[in-house]
Parts: structure tokens; C-alpha cells; sequence
């Protein structure tokens, strides 16, 4: 009995300093202080940067590089961004911009889906096609607003229909690449256990393909954004402002704070939404057991 | 307002938020235009970063009427080949200038230097190329020659004045005003002594109408012509008010308020009337074709002028003319 | 071209006339199989060994539909056809459990159905309570057996086996031999069975078929005499096994 | 020996029967017709594609869904291509504008494949700037033009800095991605066998990551010639004229029928791209064993 | 806690001391090694066998410092360790040859050299003439046998082997048999090998290590007799083999 209480206490100290090389596991719950380690460790580098970026711009603008109106330091951008923030007119332009950009990301969704399954699926419709899609994608959002002009009008219809021609083809492009890496071994598996239509895309296809899939989201959302903002900033709807108008504006006037500050908007809105995308891609690898490096 | 619903029971009103675009700000701001449109006529209204947009929506019916510059206007009646729209009535005059930094005090010190133009083709660009033409100076449409001409947008030819990338740019208001405020720049041409013909006149902004809504709801156009007329009165007759309106109006649309110096020296570097000074139209066009940046267009029949004639003279004012023969 | 044709008394449930596989083009071409021909009867426990590389996995595949043969047909006379492939070919995403569920979803059990199943099928295969694991989680031979079960949730009729039980120690597969036999005499199964281990081939297989190596041709058929359950320790087949061995070596060190 | 002629005959029956369901393979060299077969294979199909098009499209015009003027029919607009297409100025632009593109994305292929490893590399910097490059993607290149200007003046390396700023981060995406699902199995392989530092990188990794690292490279060609575009119609650089320039010349002056040339003639660039983006998979795929489907 | 620490003479290759394995957290956490210690000599061919599942392969990703141990410590005094996996773990874009050569250019051979080796090594395996191929273009056992010769190549003093030979047929397992035993001869590896076949473990082994499952810990271990090369159908492995397999037996019954 004392020699396994010894053995025990060795065990338990190597045990530490198995700690240190990977975080213990098979120790029950986790601690109230694990928790809040994991969500310092998850933070930190992010502030830091952000105050390096920021203390590297004010150093850059204190240098006297370019005149304040031109590149004006964070001294007067965050005053200018916390006031613009502050406005209840600021939230609407991000509640319009925001049920735009989802509304039309769903659109691009759906219709992308579609033109994936449907490219990987027909041969001929893939060399028909296939190469066109990529070619939509490289035309500029720009020359899109004559043709959704003349299709829906001036209205949300038009920047829907460019924000679906923006990110569709980058989703259907993601599903089929990831159609055509998955595993052959997979794919006679599911022959031979009969899945067929539907079900074999159900079942096998779209969730072997779903990692390139959900990269091919990732590059479509970046697409539907920009589209939106290149659509929002030609023509106001509904007197309806928008960030893309804003940014727009601020742009045609020459107005470097507030370029700058809604630089800083658009930016914490892509960080936040890639932020959910690579919530959703680490559930993934955790999934199929591919643990990140 | 879809091309098919043009019955006259509603009007769509496309502008800039542009100081240039003024009776249009002040008619909206202070429900003038709105108000001659009276009860029956719904009245709505699109806001445009760039002419060729308002062209467009005018081409496909989105809109019914638009203040435009005189490029887009021509272009639009060019490209339709008479059949889209017809300017109805002027809005603005003047507000343009070569602007050029510290240094350049004559027209000749203009050779060899940059000069950036809002777009090739457009007024300020063909003036530019008029004045190297008169100088008998070689240019081309690509940024060569004896003077080198970038079209840029206003907004890059701002910063790019402030970074002394270019030595001059033929600019509008208001960032003719906002260069000569905050970089060491002076006015080297204003645009005004290129048009003696006109006494100094020239069209900085018209209102064109569709031509098919014209066509069938010519009582409709009547009544936003008033308006149109009743806010050039407003702000040739009560600047300061009117001048605070559209300024407000700026605001809501662009989300910031202009320096007030910038403002104010914008506004007085506009002429607000409602004579589209049809010569400069003209001239305009011929002296694009003289530098070979126009293909001859005709542009007889672009002015639809009776109805606002007709209302002039229902005031006992003068007419104003369009083209004749 | 020596093909054995050996036709026993029951019906044919695999008809393989003829067949050759030829993979790739030119110069880089391989005769995988040539010319062999097999017929498998119903209820048939028909063992296949043979050298590494000399084209068994490539004939399931061929009986399985999943490659068409270069020349020669193969008949599987409409009956559904359940495969076991040599890597366990699981798929990752899914739980052990919902990987079970696959074929029986293709056929319609329903839900609750479904469940029991999955539970029967893992208690045959020793892996009760692990039907919420994910395939990255298990064994190698865990991974086997799950493969297993899923090709029994099948519900075919021909049953084709690549080295199903490699990976299991000794114990385990015995007992999975004993399950095996059971679960085939009851449903009446056709099974095609690709072993290295002779014994094993003699203990499950009411016959015995030694392909050639590069082409894949078959040399030899030996008929299983002996009652079932067979015991994979016992006297007689270690030396029915030593004589198929005695065969086998006969063969690869003529290749060599 | 008769017996064996007759089983020889019957083979070469079912292996024609056996050449309905696939390509015959193994017979040595292909024949010319195949050849000419499998051209027409894969070309008929686009064929049909550009006809249909062009129909339905003159169906539209002729139907006088909108004037002429508004939307000209392929009777005006393939003049018009046509004319375009055969003055040197055309294909000076075209040469420019390619140039440009090329030199911008082997720039942006560069950084993309440096911030790519880093990140996938280094956790803290993941942490830190992993959300910020999906964040950059979403900027429209408006907004980068005041900062390119900044920078580099009115100059090709503003257009440079454009292109970078727009397609870097797809590709270091499209990496990171890739790196991030590489089997667990084979980063196990090379750790056994002392795979480390850039031979780790160049022997392992990316050749892993490339079906992903790929996807990732057409996105950021998509983005690289958007972002080109939009550079390219803000100023005319060194006197040079350019497809983006000529196109944003078509919209000012509302020339709809120029305007539809130049977007043929920017699809047709985003084919022949993507034609070249589809070879490079296929012949991953070969290497990898993965034959479409 | 039968931890069964029989030190051989020689020095000690591999040190592996009360270790213990969870994977996951929580309640989903699995003890898939608990309090196990081996001590492996220099030069010493060591036998494990156990199990399906019971943590074998565990076992070797700790000794070859791809896991680290919750617990323990695991101790190869600074040896090269190379590995051979349950699965090929191929590099699938490179050729058969490209594949071999991978741990030589780790190690900078130069090139010429590197092509020698290969061809040798693949003559090794009997794959002569395979070198230009692609993993997807050979069949299971192949792949294994390249795996093996991609070990080889690695020229390490410990040699890790998971069930290496499990998906070969007899004839060539022999041959590599003995192929292994003569390179583990004349370059003095230490081997830990482990294998599903206990008359396997018997022929190569000096020792055979016998675990128990979930946790796995070693409850018993074998010093082999005869003198080498054994034959693997002699009497004398036979029946040693059928001792352990008792054992094992015994051991999964007692769990099942
Ligand atoms: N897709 C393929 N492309 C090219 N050659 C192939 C392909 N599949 C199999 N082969 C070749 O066909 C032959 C037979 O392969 P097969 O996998 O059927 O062998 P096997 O009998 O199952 O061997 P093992 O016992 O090692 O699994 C081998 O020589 C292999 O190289
Ligand atoms: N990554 C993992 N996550 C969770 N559990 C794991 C993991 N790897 C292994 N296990 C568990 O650890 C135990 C031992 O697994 P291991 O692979 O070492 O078994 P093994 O002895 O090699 O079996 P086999 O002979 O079937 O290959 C198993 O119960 C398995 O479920
Ligand atoms: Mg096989
Ligand atoms: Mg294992």
C-alpha cells in the first residue's frame, strides 16, 4: 500500500509536467481558470496586435509623413468613429447593409448549391459551363449594374442580383472542387451500399465536400461583400443609407477620418463574420479528427 | 417608377449630393417640388453618385427626370440617338476652374505638367484639351504629349494635388473650393473667361426629363418644372436660407457637413438659373469634335423648352432659348 | 489459360465468364486479370486466396459493379450486392453508429428500427457502447469491424469480403468466424471471401479458389470437406491448409 | 487451337461491348480519331453554350424587351467586338492590362504563400491576424486607392498594391485551408521520418495542401483581376490604355454596345484562365488518383 | 497492476516507464494505456501482441513521440526511431520510388545513392520495377510493402512495426521474414513489432509482450527459445505460439 501511494505521488508529479507540453485531459470538467486561459490565450494576440497597428499608425502619423487631412493619426479617427457609432442613423446603415449582405448571401447560397451540384453532376454542362462561372466571377461588380438596372430596376432586387452573381460562382466553385477531391474510397463505398440521387448527395457528397465547401463560403462571402458595397455605393434606395454609401461619401469627399473609421467598420465586420466561419471549421476537422496543427 | 407605370401617377427624381445639383437638395429639403407635384403625384427620388447612372435609369425608365451634367446629358441623348430624354430646363452655371499649384502663373508654364480632368470627354476635359489646342500644343486622349491630361475621379485628383503627384486639375465645385483651401494651389483659369459668347455663362448642371414621360405626362413636368423654378428663385433670392436647406439636405444624404468655408465659397462660385444656356451646350459639343474626342452628334432637338417657356412667361419673364434650326 | 469452371450442383448466384481487367493505357498498361472465369453458387461460401498483388481485391470490385471488366462479363444475376472493402473506407464525419446507419437508411428501416439494428450489429461485433465514436477514434481492427457491420446492415444477398478480419488478434476472430457462419446460414448469404490466412480460408469457405499472380488467373479449386462449425485449430485443417500453402508457394516461387 | 479462335472472336465482341461503357484503355497508342473524338467532346458542348446564348439573346432583343439602345443585340454588339478586336490599341491594352495581372498575381501569389504558412504556422499569429486577412478580403479596392496613392503615387505599383491587397489573402486562405486539412496520418508520416523546417514545407505540406492551395489560387485570380479592374478605370498610368480603362470609358459614355464587347472580352480572359486553373486540377487529380467524375 | 518490467541484459534501447494514455475529456475520456512500463534492449526483436484495440498502436506513437503520455515517461535515449504504420500512410502524389526516397533526402543522401537504395529496397520487397508507379495504382499489400521498404530507408537504430505484414499472403510474409531478421542482424536494430499472428511474434520475436485491454497494460511477457532463423511451421513455434494464445485467450474472454 505505501508503495502505490508513492508510485501515485510520482505519477501525479510527471503528470505536471505532462501539463505543460498539452493541455491535461481525462481530468473531468474542466476549471473555471482553464476556461479563462483558453479565452485569454484566445485574445491576447488579437489586442496585441491591435494596439501595435494602432501604435504603428500614430507613430507613422506623428512622423509627419503626410499631412493630418490626408492620413490623419488614430487621435482623430477613433473620435470620429466613436461619433459616427453613437448615431442612431449609423445603426440603421448596418442594419440595412447587414440584412442586405445576409439576405443575399443566403440568395448566393441556394443558387450556388445548385449550379455546384449541377456542374459536377452533367459532364457536358461542366465543359459547357464550368469555365464561365470562373469568368462571371473575374468581371468587376461594376459592369453588373447596367443589366440589374434593366432587370429589377433600381431596387434591392438589382443589388441582390449582383451580390448572387458576385458569390455564387466562388460557392459553386468550392463545391466542385470539393465534389471532385472526395475519396474515391468514399465514393465506392457509397456505391456499393446503393446511395443513389438525392441521398447519395445528402448522405456522402456534400458532407465529404463540405471542408473545401465551407472555404469556398468563406472566398464567397468576401465576393458577396464587396459586391454589395461596389452596389451600395452607386445609388441610394428607399433613402435608405448604407455603410457602402457612407464609405462611398466619404471617399468622394476627400474625407479621411471618416474613411478611415468606417475602414475600421467594415473591418471588424469580415473579422466577425470569419470568425464565425472558423468556429464552423474547427467543428468540422474536429469532426472528421483532424486536430489543428 | 417602372418604364411601363409611366401614367403620370408618380415621378422619380434623380440627383446628386452635389452643391452643383442645388435646386434639386433645396426642392426636396424644403418640399417645394414635392409640394408643386401637388397631392395625385407620388413623388420619389434616387440619389446618384455619377452621371452615367442617372443616364441609365433614365434610359431603362427607373427615373423620370434627373439633374445631369452636360456630358452625361449629350451622351445619353447620343447613345439613345435622339430617343431617351430632353433637357427641359438649366439648374446650374459655372463652378469650374483650373486650379494649379504654386509656381504656375501663366498658361504657358502649363507645358510639361500634369493635369488631371473629372473625365475624358467630359466639359472640364474638353475645355482643357481646347485651350493646349489653341496653344497649339500636341496632347493625345492617353496622358501624352506637350501636356500631359489624366482623367481621374475628383476624389484621387484631390489627394493626388495634396501628394504633388499633379500640377493642376480642372475641378468642380465644391472640390475647385476644397483644393484652394487646403493646398498651396490658385485659381489659373476660370472656366467663366472661356465663354465670352455667353457673358461668362456656361451649363453646369441641367434638368432633363425621359423622353416618354415627357411625352404623356407633359401636365406632370409642368408642375416639377415650378418647383424647379420656384427653388432656383429660393436660392437666387434668399441664399442664405436656401443655401442652409440644401446644406441640411447634404448632410442627411452623405452622413457629414462640409467645412463651411468650403461651403460658402462653393455656393458663390455657382450660378443657379434656370436658362440651360443653350450656346455653351453647343459650343461644348463642337469644340469636343475640334479636339477629336466627339463623333459629330446632332443635337437638334435636345431641349424640350415650351413648357418651361410657357411658365416664364406666365410670370412675365424672359424666355430662354434652346436651339434653333 | 487453365480457367476452372467448376459449377456446383446449386444455382449460380456469380456468373464470371471470361473476364480480363486492364488498367491504364500504352506502355504503362496492367493485366490485372486475364481470362478467369468462376461461378459462385447461391449460398455459396466461396474463399479466394492468393498472392499480394495478383488481383482478388480487383475481382470483387468487377463482381461489385464498381469497375467493368476490360473484356468478359460478370453476372451477379440481380442480386444485391454488400462489399467489405480491404481499408475500412468509413466514413469520417459520421459516428460509428450513423456509418451503420448508412445502408439501412438506402433501405428505408425505419428510425427506431434502425437504432436496435445498429445496437444488434455492434454487440456482434464486440463494440457495444461504442456507437457514438468517430471512426478517427478507433482501432484499427475496431475500424474493421465496423466496416463489418456495416456491410451486414446491408441486408444483401452476396456478400463480398476483402481480408475483413486482417487486423483482429487471433480471440476475436474466432469469434467473428463463429458469427459469420451463423449469420450466413441463416440469411442463406452468397459470400465471396479474400483471406491471406489459409486456415481461415479452410475453416469458413465450402471451397477454395488460388488465383495466379500478374494476370490473375485461377489455378486451382479446392473443395472444404469436413462438418460445420469447423474448429480453425484442429488436425484436419491445418492440413488441408498446409496442402493449399504447399499450392500457393508452389506458384509465387515460380513467379519469382 | 479452333476452340481458342472462337473464344478470341467472342472477347473481342464484348470488348466492344466493354468500349460502350467506357474509354478502352490498354490498347496501345490512341488513334487519331479518338484524338478528334475526344477534342469534339470537349468542345462541342461550349459550342452549344456561345450559340444558345447568342440566341436567346437575340430572341430578347427581338422580342423589344427594351430599346435598342438600352440593350443592343449580338447583330450590333459582335460588330462592334469585332472592330474593337482588330485595332492595335486593343491589344496594346490587352497587353497591359495582362501584364499587370500577371506581374499582380505572381506579387500576390508570394505573399499569399508567405502569410499563408505563417499563419497555419505560428498559432499566436493565427490568432491574431487569421480573422484580419478574411477582413482585408472583404474591402472593396475603392477604399484601397487613397492608401495605394499614399504609398506609391500615381504609379503601376499602386495598381500593384491593389491587386496584392485583393487576392493575397484568397490565396493565403486557399493555403491555410489546406494546410489545416492535411490527413493527420500523413503529418504523422513525416514526423517519423524527421520531415522538418522547409523540406517539411516543400516535401510534405503544400503538396497536401495543393487541391485546396489551387481552389484558393483561382479565387485569388477572380479577386486579383476585380480588384485590377477597378484600378485600372480609376487613371490612365504612363499613357497606357486598358481593358479596365476601355470598359469604364464604355459606362461613362453609356455605350451599351461596347460596353457588352468589353465584358465578352473579359469573359473570354476569365476562360482561358480558368481552362488553364482546370488543367492544373486535373492533372492533380491524376497524380493523386482522384478521376473525376 | 501487473506491470511486468523484465530487464534483458543488454542496455536498455527504449525505456517505457508507468505510462498511462487518456484520450479525450470528461466523461468521453478513454484509458487506453494505464500504468504500463518496458524496458526494450539494445538489439533486442520484440514480439506485442494483444487485443484488438487494446492500445498497441498507442503504444508505438509514444515511443515514437508522436503522442506524448498523460502520465510517464517514455525514454528512447536518443535513437533514431523510425516507424511503420497500421495503414501505408503513403504520400499519395509521389511515386512508389519518390515515396522510399522521401526519408533519404531527410537524411541528404545524395541522389545517385538514393536511386541505388531504392531499387534495392524495392527488390527487397519484391517490387522490383514498381519504383514509377503511384500508390492508388497498387493493391493493399503492396502499399504495405512499401510502407516497409519507406521504414527501411530511414536507416534508424529503432524500428517501429505495426502489424506489418497483416495484409500479405504467407509466401511472401515468409520471405520478408526473413528479409527482416537478416537486416535487423546486420544493422543491430531494435524492433518493436507488433502483430496479430502469434506464430509471427513467435518466429521473430526474442520476446513476446502480451497486453491486456482497455486499459492496456502488459500482463504478461514470453522469452522465445530456439535458435534462429526459426521456421514458422516447426513444431517448437507451434507450440509456443499455442501457449500464448491461450493466454490470450483467457485474457479476452475474461473481458468479454
Ligand atoms: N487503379 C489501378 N491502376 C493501376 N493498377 C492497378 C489499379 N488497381 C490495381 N492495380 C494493379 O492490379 C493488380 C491487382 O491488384 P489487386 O488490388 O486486385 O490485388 P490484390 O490481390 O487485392 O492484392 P492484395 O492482397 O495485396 O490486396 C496489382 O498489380 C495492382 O498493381
Ligand atoms: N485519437 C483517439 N481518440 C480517442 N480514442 C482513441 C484514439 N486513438 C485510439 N483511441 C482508443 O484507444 C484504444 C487503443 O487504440 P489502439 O489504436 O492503440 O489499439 P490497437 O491495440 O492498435 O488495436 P488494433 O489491433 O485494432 O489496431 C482504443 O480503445 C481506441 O478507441
Ligand atoms: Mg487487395
Ligand atoms: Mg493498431
Amino acid at each position: 500500500m505505501p508503495d502505490t501511494d508513492v508510485r501515485d505521488d510520482r505519477r501525479r508529479v510527471r503528470g505536471l509536467d505532462a501539463l505543460e507540453l498539452q493541455p491535461r485531459r481525462g481530468t473531468g470538467e474542466r476549471s473555471a481558470a482553464e476556461t479563462a486561459g483558453r479565452i485569454w490565450a484566445a485574445t491576447w494576440p488579437k489586442l496585441a496586435a491591435v494596439a501595435l497597428v494602432l501604435l504603428a499608425w500614430q507613430a507613422v502619423v506623428w512622423s509627419g509623413w503626410r499631412t493630418e487631412f490626408v492620413f490623419p493619426g488614430p487621435d482623430r479617427v477613433l473620435p470620429t468613429l466613436f461619433r459616427e457609432i453613437t448615431t442612431p442613423e449609423f445603426w440603421e446603415a448596418v442594419q440595412v447593409t447587414m440584412r442586405r449582405a445576409l439576405t443575399g448571401f443566403a440568395l448566393a447560397l441556394v443558387v450556388g448549391v445548385i449550379i455546384g451540384i449541377a456542374v459536377s453532376q452533367f459532364k457536358p454542362l461542366r465543359v459547357a459551363i464550368g469555365s464561365l462561372i470562373t469568368g462571371l466571377q473575374t468581371m468587376p461588380s461594376i459592369v453588373w449594374f447596367p443589366f440589374a438596372m434593366l432587370l429589377y430596376g433600381i431596387s434591392e432586387s438589382a443589388i441582390m442580383f449582383v451580390i448572387v452573381l458576385g458569390a455564387a460562382p466562388s460557392i459553386a466553385g468550392g463545391l466542385t472542387s470539393g465534389i471532385d477531391y472526395v475519396s474515391p474510397s468514399l465514393l465506392r463505398a457509397g456505391q456499393v451500399m446503393g446511395l443513389r440521387g438525392v441521398q447519395r448527395y445528402t448522405v456522402l457528397i456534400i458532407p465529404a465536400a463540405l471542408p473545401m465547401f465551407v472555404t469556398g463560403l468563406k472566398q464567397g462571402w468576401a465576393f458577396a461583400w464587396r459586391s454589395l458595397m461596389a452596389g451600395e455605393l452607386l445609388v441610394i434606395i428607399n433613402q435608405q443609407n448604407s455603410i457602402g454609401w457612407a464609405l462611398s461619401q466619404a471617399r468622394q469627399l476627400n474625407d479621411a477620418e471618416r474613411l478611415l473609421s468606417y475602414i475600421i467598420i467594415v473591418l471588424v465586420v469580415g473579422i466577425v463574420i470569419d470568425v464565425f466561419f472558423n468556429w464552423a471549421d474547427r467543428a468540422l476537422r474536429r469532426r472528421w479528427g483532424i486536430t489543428g496543427s | 417608377a417602372g418604364a411601363e407605370e409611366a401614367d403620370g401617377s408618380s415621378l422619380t427624381l434623380g440627383y446628386f449630393p452635389n452643391i452643383t445639383h442645388a435646386p434639386a437638395l433645396v426642392g426636396v429639403q424644403d418640399g417645394i417640388i414635392p409640394g408643386a407635384l401637388g397631392e395625385d403625384v407620388a413623388f420619389d427620388t434616387r440619389i446618384f453618385n455619377s452621371g452615367p447612372d442617372a443616364v441609365n435609369a433614365l434610359f431603362s425608365g427607373e427615373v423620370d427626370a434627373a439633374y445631369l451634367g452636360p456630358s452625361p446629358a449629350v451622351n445619353g441623348w447620343a447613345q439613345s440617338e435622339g430617343q431617351a430624354l430632353h433637357v427641359v430646363a438649366g439648374a446650374a452655371t459655372r463652378g469650374t476652374g483650373l486650379v494649379v499649384r504654386e509656381g504656375i502663373d501663366s498658361l504657358d508654364d502649363l507645358r510639361g505638367t500634369t493635369l488631371a480632368t473629372p473625365q475624358l470627354g467630359g466639359t472640364q476635359d474638353v475645355a482643357l484639351r481646347w485651350i493646349a489646342e489653341e496653344q497649339g500644343w500636341d496632347v493625345d486622349t492617353a496622358g501624352g504629349g506637350d501636356l500631359s491630361i489624366v482623367p481621374q475621379a475628383n476624389a484621387e485628383t484631390v489627394d493626388a494635388f495634396a501628394l504633388g503627384e499633379i500640377d493642376g486639375a480642372w475641378l468642380p465645385e465644391p472640390h475647385l473650393s476644397r483644393v484652394l483651401a487646403e493646398d498651396d494651389a490658385h485659381l489659373l483659369i476660370d472656366e467663366a473667361d472661356l465663354w465670352p459668347q455667353t457673358d461668362g455663362r456656361f451649363v453646369t448642371t441641367h434638368l432633363a426629363v425621359g423622353a416618354e414621360f415627357l411625352d404623356r405626362n407633359p401636365e406632370v413636368v409642368e408642375d416639377l418644372l415650378r418647383g424647379h423654378i420656384a427653388s432656383v428663385d429660393l436660392l437666387n433670392e434668399e441664399p442664405e436660407r436656401a443655401r442652409a436647406a440644401a446644406g441640411d439636405h447634404l448632410e442627411s444624404l452623405t452622413g457629414a457637413r462640409l467645412d463651411p468655408g468650403i461651403t460658402a465659397s462653393a455656393f458663390d462660385n455657382v450660378a443657379f438659373t434656370v436658362d440651360p444656356v443653350a450656346p455653351s451646350l453647343l459650343a461644348g459639343a463642337d469644340r469636343a469634335e475640334a479636339v477629336g474626342l466627339l463623333e459629330p452628334v446632332d443635337l437638334n432637338g435636345i431641349y424640350a423648352l415650351d413648357l418651361l417657356n410657357g411658365l416664364l412667361a406666365e410670370d412675365g419673364r424672359e424666355r430662354v432659348a434652346g436651339l434653333e434650326g | 489459360m487453365t480457367t476452372v469452371t467448376e459449377t456446383p450442383a446449386r444455382t449460380a448466384a456469380v456468373e464470371i465468364q471470361d473476364i480480363s481487367k486492364v488498367f491504364g493505357h500504352g506502355k504503362g498498361a496492367v493485366t490485372a486479370i486475364d481470362g478467369m472465369s468462376v461461378t459462385v453458387g447461391t449460398g455459396e461460401f466461396l474463399a479466394i486466396v492468393g498472392a499480394s498483388g495478383c488481383g482478388k481485391s480487383t475481382l470483387l470490385s468487377l463482381v461489385a459493379g464498381l469497375e467493368q471488366p476490360t473484356t468478359g462479363s460478370v453476372d451477379a444475376g440481380g442480386h444485391k450486392v454488400a462489399m467489405m472493402f480491404q481499408e475500412a473506407a468509413l466514413f469520417p464525419w459520421l459516428t460509428v453508429g450513423a456509418n451503420i446507419e448508412v445502408p439501412m437508411k438506402v433501405n428505408k428501416v425505419p428510425r427506431a428500427e434502425r437504432r436496435k439494428r445498429v445496437a444488434e450489429l455492434l454487440d456482434l461485433v464486440r463494440l457495444t457502447g461504442f456507437d457514438r465514436k468517430r471512426p478517427h477514434e478507433l482501432s484499427g481492427g475496431m475500424r474493421q469491424r465496423v466496416a463489418l457491420a456495416r456491410a451486414l446492415a446491408q441486408d444483401a444477398d452476396v456478400l463480398l469480403m476483402d481480408e475483413p478480419f486482417g487486423a483482429l488478434d487471433a480471440m476475436t476472430r474466432d469469434i467473428l468466424h463463429d458469427e459469420l457462419e451463423r449469420i450466413w446460414r441463416e440469411k442463406e448469404l452468397t459470400i465471396l471471401f479474400v483471406t491471406h490466412n489459409v486456415r481461415e480460408a479452410v475453416r469458413l469457405g465450402d471451397r477454395v479458389v488460388l488465383l495466379s499472380s500478374r494476370p490473375g488467373r485461377v489455378i486451382d479449386a479446392f473443395p472444404v470437406e469436413g462438418e460445420r462449425p469447423r474448429r480453425i485449430d484442429s488436425v484436419q485443417i491445418a492440413e488441408q491448409a498446409a496442402t493449399i500453402t504447399d499450392r500457393l508457394r508452389e506458384e509465387v516461387s515460380r513467379h519469382a
